[in-house]
């Protein structure tokens, strides 16, 4: 299962071993971990909710991972995403890819996050020091996004 | 037919519901027929829906453009840009 | 201390937990783990052992994480690096990288890796089937790192 | 003066020793002498220190060139391209 949404924390090392255990193949794991911060705009925050589209969520992720595997020479991936209610410092997304050797890893893994960025739906709302707002999408995501639109740099 | 029309995140909290059913006398409707009969509710739905505004359309949840057909029985979600990761 | 050579193993999450805890403005953690493989260049590989330079091997590698915190805007960087005798799927390296936003972090991270390869003195010694031999640089690695020479794509 | 030179990896093994000491009589040397020196001992050392071998030099445990200059009690390094990682 290389996709799961849940309220409750991630072991990173823990996912990382499980991913790779069964494979001395694996020479290279990549990863990202998303936290949350305590600043966002210009405001404290002092909690972010999570919130998606159950069964959407899922499968929109499944569908991303199943596109790295063809780009990329990569054994596995794994995407983990927390909704709910989070604090600062909070982890909030991991996402982890083994491979042979690092070049592939590292693409795969940040290709993974710039497409969950833009098309996976989900939606954050803070709790600022002026009260509750929905987090705005970022032009930057979509620009980190289109770069992969692009002919292969392979 | 039926269509039934999810909503999520700050657009959920606009119009007060997370879901709606709306009911089509004639076949061959297209999402914008859909996006047609909820600003025809006028107040917040022809604001929010307005063609200035950026949202999202999901169907059978799948992003699609605005001229997909849209079938009896099918899922159509509206929401803002995503925000996750 | 962003900076440890060591023979004993390294556990991922401890290290992202200490190298971010104190700071809440950190929103992206970008890592990578290298692995013993139990094959390479068509030979079976059951075991690795690895030499380096004591004094040297510090020295390049802070060298190393100056030089990705001068180019990228991150807070902070931690590279630990095994040495001594390995098997395959044993940890060998983890670089792990702390930003604001995901894009520094992941070049950074990448870059670490690339001149890790080429200029911290580590080297590897395999014991496969056919006996032991000292494991050959790769051209690829080369050319991994020379992408960083030139002109700065920020 | 007195020039302390190590060596790692293949070029220990095949040298049969981690570091010798070399003197030179005049001042003035260059990484260039260093290796010069090192080749009259013939056999194995002029072998794997020939020009068309690859191999790397610090000096004071940064990585330079041939024709950097070497002074009293430097610690110069000979050892084959790194594959650390």
């Amino acid at each position: 299962m290389s996709v799961r949404v849940q309220t409750e924390d991630f072991d990173v090392s823990q996912e990382m071993l499980v991913l790779r255990q069964k494979n001395p193949k694996v020479g290279a794991v990549a990863s990202f971990v998303g936290v949350v911060r305590d600043l966002n705009d210009g405001d404290e925050v002092s909690a972010l909710t999570l919130e998606h589209y159950p069964g959407m969520t899922e499968r929109s992720l499944e569908e991303i991972v199943s596109e790295a595997k063809s780009r990329w020479n990569i054994y596995d991936a794994l995407i983990i995403h927390r909704v709910g209610t989070l604090l600062p410092l909070d982890q909030i997304v991991l996402v982890l890819v083994t491979s042979a050797h690092r070049g592939e890893s590292f693409k795969a893994c940040e290709f993974l996050m710039d497409y969950l960025k833009t098309r996976a739906p989900f939606w954050k709302k803070e709790q600022t020091s002026s009260g509750e707002r929905w987090v705005d999408a970022r032009t930057t995501d979509s620009v980190a996004a289109m770069r992969w639109e692009t002919t292969d740099d392979e | 037919m039926k269509i039934k029309v999810l909503f999520f995140a700050k657009l959920r909290e606009v119009f007060e519901t997370n879901q709606l059913v709306i009911t089509f006398t004639e076949s061959d409707n297209k999402v914008s027929d859909v996006l047609t009969a909820l600003r025809h509710k006028e107040g917040v739905w022809a604001e929010e829906l307005n063609e200035n505004k950026s949202f999202r359309i999901a169907v059978n949840q799948e992003m699609v453009a605005e001229d997909v057909v849209v079938n009896d029985g099918d899922e159509v979600a509206l929401f803002p840009p995503v925000t996750g990761g």
